[in-house]
């Protein structure tokens, strides 16, 4: 018998479409045929090897060009008007090539969370900019270790000025603007719209696990800033709803990570010999191949279902983006770990491209909330669901 | 992306539904469990004659076969929809899953004539005798004689892991005619009568308590060459065939157990430090764990689906669903049995209750782990014909069947 | 470098002794010898065929005879004089064994019960009987679903009398006394003697996942019962103490099991073909029985260790008893788990062995406690010695 | 069962103990951690010298060849006693651990009165060129050619994963002699001077920033005869014996990464919910995990050393320690990392503390789990060599080296 699970596919199971369509197909070709051309692994370890390099400039700048920050926007808001499931494939591919741009944190966190506010006002300021390429934004809303509760945040708004630390924050360095989650008089959370290059703004880049994209320390000093919406539970729950429509997106770079690690890694075990025989004839090296391959089709079954409810605005989204983004993070870490794994020695010198994987995978892991956090809303999520 | 059914599909769903419910009307299926196997057995043969009788015993079959020259997606939506009533069919699953097509393949006009319906109807019951005691995963190991004498073939070894054999009148047959030669050139498929003499049939009792399985001897069993399928000694071709038939092993992917929402209501009772089961963090977090699991066989499964829908047969990446909801079928029942500490292994008074206990679960879910391809033959499977990586070395291939045992 | 994380050895990791000694092998081998004669699996199927057995009463008769239960119990009570070493050993033969007897609930439980009270007049009356193997004991604490608390049990007693219901309770219905914990009218806890063959006291045995060793209800009506040294804080950690010590001596017989499954698995795989070759000959089956070998050893030497503290009466005794009993409790499940799997489908047959081990791991796993109940304790015990 | 050492052990113990803190105080170990490899490095022969100078060098070999002839219970004290410090010694294990006691055994009376002693006392260090790129698990795989010529030997092709080999001097090379038969008996075994003209070394550096491995190229090297070790096309056997000394894996199970201690302590902190870390059940219950497999580790090697004091030398079951420590390395590390949320990617600013950084443990136990075998490689050492099982299929035993790549 079918599990019926949690989830109840409207008209039953048989989904005749569950799949993207081949225009978003054609798009996600598109997209990887640019990445393959412009921004192998050669890129991202560039941006590895150099300190002084967050991002990479020039390929960040082609991206912009072929107007993909306005892919989401609406078109008179200057984009290109097309939607969640255009994004998602895009996000696989950047995934899969490990893409060190700012994408994520203008599109998914920073234009995710403009847009779930909705002040027209606001929308009408900066989407245009954002579908034009002519900001880099970020969210802040981590304050050290762990994850904020809504009345436990430090960063205080009063009167249109912010105060306070926010780390790690994604592209900090780099981004013009960012909405930032603080509390005001009455320790209600609010978001607020932040921009970074006024002078009482400091920045501090940190080191971490993933240089690829550089994370940092964002230190502001009654710094002039916007609030956005009503201080309280609504703003808690848009930014709630930010990081579930995030969760489903970066779930679609981790497959895209994950699925290059097990290419990687069937095509070296099939090249490598050992004892007189390729290593991808060992049953150990098959199995664990399959277990990887499993593991990738699980995660992306679940982001499918993730991206068809953040698609159509379906009140299953905190949970399907809550088990897109637990079964993400497992698979990419076990296809990266493993990958490193199948490689033998080889997959732990620098110049061998596991390590890059494996370092992204535990940033995107962490990036927008650990595994913990998120187990705990799948669980919270179905709950509700269960009389 | 989207979920909802063709107009003809949603049709076609309606009219499968309210005809279910009508013949629900007609059994007490609430009560089911406390029934004998015959009991259910009786109730099972009469609704599938029915349902035989609308053509929905095999809905892609064309109609003077007993099908309803239906769509594979009706298929689906046929039994989507049966699965969502308890009807006692499952005794019909494998007889007109698998030796049925074979035969609809393989068997003479006549044979097909004669066969097919009553089987359809669940008047006459097939079974599938490949197992045997020295040939498991291995399938290319039986070593059941057929011997070649005048017109007839007489067999001779044992079958195991048959399932309903105590309950069928007929079945398939793999045997070894031919020792002298590779394993898999010597071999030939028959179909025989159950109440031949010389066959015995012994079922087997599982750990977990009964069991569908059987054991089938054969002593000296006179066939006549005319139930032959396929060529002699092509035996093998003919099981590749049958096998194919086994598609969406993930509709059957749940097994028996608890399910999660059965798991979630007994867990929100209080325990005996006053608490509610729910209210332990390490337990919320497996909860996570088990949904994510299942969420993605289900979405999986709608993935394979859309495929089908798009004139795709789904491959053996359907194994990966039995490897994932095994395994998680027996550490979600093993950890319910953890979270009622020495109370855990205790099974509820209520008999009733027992098939969907996740004690009882546990205890089956060893076996679920095997049935059908152990987790091992399952990720080989996976490795080789989804990945396309290299088989294990085989040193049987070119050697004759004498000389490897 | 050496890992000395929680564990500081005296003198240092080269315990020159960190064995039993040959005496004490010598016990085991004499052990192993009768059960295997005495014992073998049949024994423990034929308890579990037999509905109406709880027990193999003949085996436990020559046991009996042969002074085992008083093999720890001191001269000048009738005992032998060893100590827990050698029950130890022997715990590890009667788990390998199955050994359907109860061995367990009237030594390592009821009679580590009377013995830590350490009441005078009560060891008096009651080891001599246990050590002449003139009475089955066994110790009742649970009351259903969990896990007691201390502040959370609802067998009252008072005034010399016991009311309530323990569920489940081991062998208890052929135990002719108890050791019952129970709380008094000010809610504190206490250990109460109860003889079992009054009239007041209802019994019932349960339907359990291992019918090779009973549990059942126990229902006490006003019965009379003797409270043991005072209620409250201290009567607590005797209980405490005394199931250290069965998790020790368990962790034992789940170690015996586990071995015994990994050795029937072994001899199977070695045994049986497929695809030309021995089962064993595959990279699958070699990594699981490696794993489980893995297991085992790890538990081995984690009991070792409880084996040392309990004997030596060490403070290390509530981190070494739940170390033990969660890598034994693991160890076991994983190899009776996985013997099935490399049984395959012979292994999960009524008349294979595999489920009699898969089901004594199980029950052996809850029977004081589950993992999640001892991980606690190791964490908390840890944390008490890092500075 | 006792954890007592015997009388003349205690005193051992307490000797080795007074000399190794009177020589901490020449150091300031705390301070280590900032100097530079080459600083290191000269701190750490100036102690090798003193230690050697005592016997401890190598506690078991006979005083005339630089020991101090004492038991292998004294050689485990010893190491125990140091183990508790942080001289700088890490250079010379390999080189006194495995190319110089085969240098011992199989070089001739001169050459181990040239080179024995030097090696002890730091002044002179070894590598051991095994690896290649096409021969990591498989060592029967090597192709660095050997040719002979006259009364030298020429050697062209390339090593890999040769530890220190960057601040060696020689170094023991297992070589290919004779493709044209099976690859086991074709390899002979030298030792050679790495100021030869013609050596190339190349430091490796690793996913986790730095690193002690090197690739070693060899264009047209000429060493004389007399650096053979062994037979011609004998070097299999001096391979299996330098293999041999490898000896308490276990010693070395922890590998770096944060203790359990550390871990601990690191969770007592506040996190950015207000809450310690230590308050979070999943947190407590993973913690007895790590901490059982730990104790686990512990309390076998307790038993090794048990079987040691009793003669018994440990075979390859030590390869678990190994196996199980890594693999929980990696979990433990990257659980501490999921803990802290997205600050969890992020390094603490102070460097020093870099070392046992669990972060930083986590990109380490990467390497930790294939360098000196991968988990494969050392399930398959205790499958065959502990239980016994069969050894993988070779296709390569008997075909010849030439015929196989």
């Amino acid at each position: 018998m079918l599990l019926m699970l949690g989830i109840s596919y409207p008209g039953g199971t048989t989904d005749v479409n569950f799949d993207f369509s081949d225009e978003q197909r054609a798009l996600q070709n598109e997209v990887k045929r640019f990445l393959s051309r412009r921004c192998d692994l050669s890129v991202a370890r560039r941006v590895l090897d150099d300190e002084s390099l967050g991002h990479d400039e020039s390929v960040w700048r082609e991206m912009l060009e072929l107007g993909w920050a306005g892919i989401a926007i609406p078109e008179h808001f200057g984009g290109v008007g097309l939607g969640y499931l255009e994004l998602c494939v895009m996000a696989q591919e950047m995934g899969r090539s490990l893409a060190p741009v700012p994408f994520s944190s203008t599109i998914y966190l920073f234009s995710e969370a403009i847009r779930r506010v909705g002040d027209p006002e606001v929308l009408e300021a900066i989407l245009p900019q954002v579908a034009a390429g002519q900001l880099i934004g970020t969210l802040a809303y981590a304050e050290g270790l762990g994850f904020p509760r809504s009345d436990h945040i430090s960063v205080r708004y009063r009167d249109g000025r912010l105060s306070g630390e926010k780390w790690p924050v994604l592209d900090s360095n780099i981004a013009s603007k960012a909405v930032v989650l603080a509390s005001d008089d009455d320790g209600r959370p609010c978001l607020c719209l932040v921009d970074l290059e006024q002078p009482s703004v400091q920045r501090r880049v940190l080191e971490s696990i993933d240089p690829t994209r550089d994370q940092g320390v964002l230190t502001f000093n009654a710094t002039e800033a916007r609030c956005l919406g009503e201080p309280g539970d609504s703003s808690w729950s848009v930014f709630q709803s930010v990081l579930d429509a995030a969760a489903v997106l970066l779930a679609f770079e981790q497959v895209g990570g994950a699925e290059a690690c097990l290419e990687s890694a069937i095509a070296f075990a099939s090249e490598r010999k050992a004892f007189g025989r390729t290593v991808a004839s060992f049953q150990a090296i098959k199995h664990k191949l399959a277990d990887i391959y499993v593991g990738n089709q699980l995660a992306l079954s679940n982001a499918y279902y993730g991206a068809w409810a953040l698609d159509s605005g379906s009140d299953e989204l905190p949970l399907a983006a809550s088990a897109a983004r637990v079964s993400a993070t497992h698979a990419y870490e076990f296809a990266a770990t493993e990958s490193v794994q199948v490689h033998g020695g080889m997959g732990f010198t620098w110049e061998a491209d596991c390590h890059l994987f494996l370092r992204r995978s535990r940033s995107l892991a962490l990036l927008i909330g650990d595994l913990g956090m998120w187990k705990g809303r799948v669980t919270t999520e179905f709950e509700r669901k269960v009389a | 992306m989207d979920f909802e059914d063709t107009p003809e599909e949603s049709r076609f769903r309606n009219e499968v539904r309210s005809w279910l419910e009508e013949q629900a009307t007609h059994y007490d299926l609430s009560g089911l469990g406390i029934l004998s196997t015959e009991q259910q057995l009786a109730l099972g043969r009469e609704f599938q004659a029915r349902k035989a009788d609308r053509g929905y015993a095999k809905v892609t079959w064309p109609r003077e076969l007993g099908g309803m020259g239906g769509t594979p997606m009706q298929a689906v939506i046929y039994d989507e929809e049966e699965q969502k009533f308890d009807f006692p069919t499952v005794f019909f699953g494998i007889s007109i899953g698998m030796p049925i097509p074979v035969m609809r393949r393989f068997a003479t006009e006549e044979q097909q004539a004669r066969y097919l319906i009553p089987a359809l109807r669940g008047e006459e019951i097939w079974c599938q005798l490949f197992s045997e005691p020295a040939a498991g995963s291995d399938l290319g190991g039986i070593r059941l004689r057929a011997v070649r004498d005048g017109d007839d073939w007489v067999l001779s070894g044992q079958k195991i892991w048959t399932s309903w054999a105590h309950i069928s009148d007929f079945g398939v047959i793999i045997t070894r005619t031919d020792a002298s030669v590779p394993k898999h050139q010597g071999m030939t498929y028959f179909f025989v009568d159950l109440e031949s003499p010389g066959i015995e049939v012994r079922p087997i009792k599982q750990a977990a308590g009964g069991g569908e399985f059987c054991e089938v001897f054969f002593t000296d069993v006179r066939i006549p060459d005319s139930n032959r399928l396929g060529e002699v000694n092509g035996g093998w071709g003919v099981a590749i065939a049958t096998l194919m038939e086994e598609r969406f092993a993930v509709t059957e992917a749940a097994g028996g157990g608890a399910s999660l929402e059965d798991a979630v209501r007994f867990l929100r009772q209080e325990f005996d430090d006053g608490e509610s089961g729910m209210n332990d963090p390490r337990v919320r977090d497996k909860i996570a764990d088990w949904y994510v699991a299942e969420a993605g066989i289900n979405n999986f499964y709608a993935r394979l689906l859309t495929g089908l829908s798009q004139g795709q047969l789904p491959g053996p990446e359907a194994a990966l669903s039995k490897l994932v909801i095994a395994r998680k079928l027996q550490t979600q029942s093993s950890s319910l049995m953890d979270i009622c500490g020495p109370a855990g292994a205790i099974y509820p008074d209520h008999q009733a209750s027992r098939a969907n206990d996740h004690r009882m679960a546990w205890l089956e879910a060893a076996g679920y782990r095997i049935a059908g391809g152990t987790d091992e033959i399952l990720r080989n499977t996976i490795a080789e014909r989804v990945l396309g990586l290299p088989g294990d070395i085989r040193l049987d291939k070119n050697v004759s069947f004498d000389e490897l045992a």
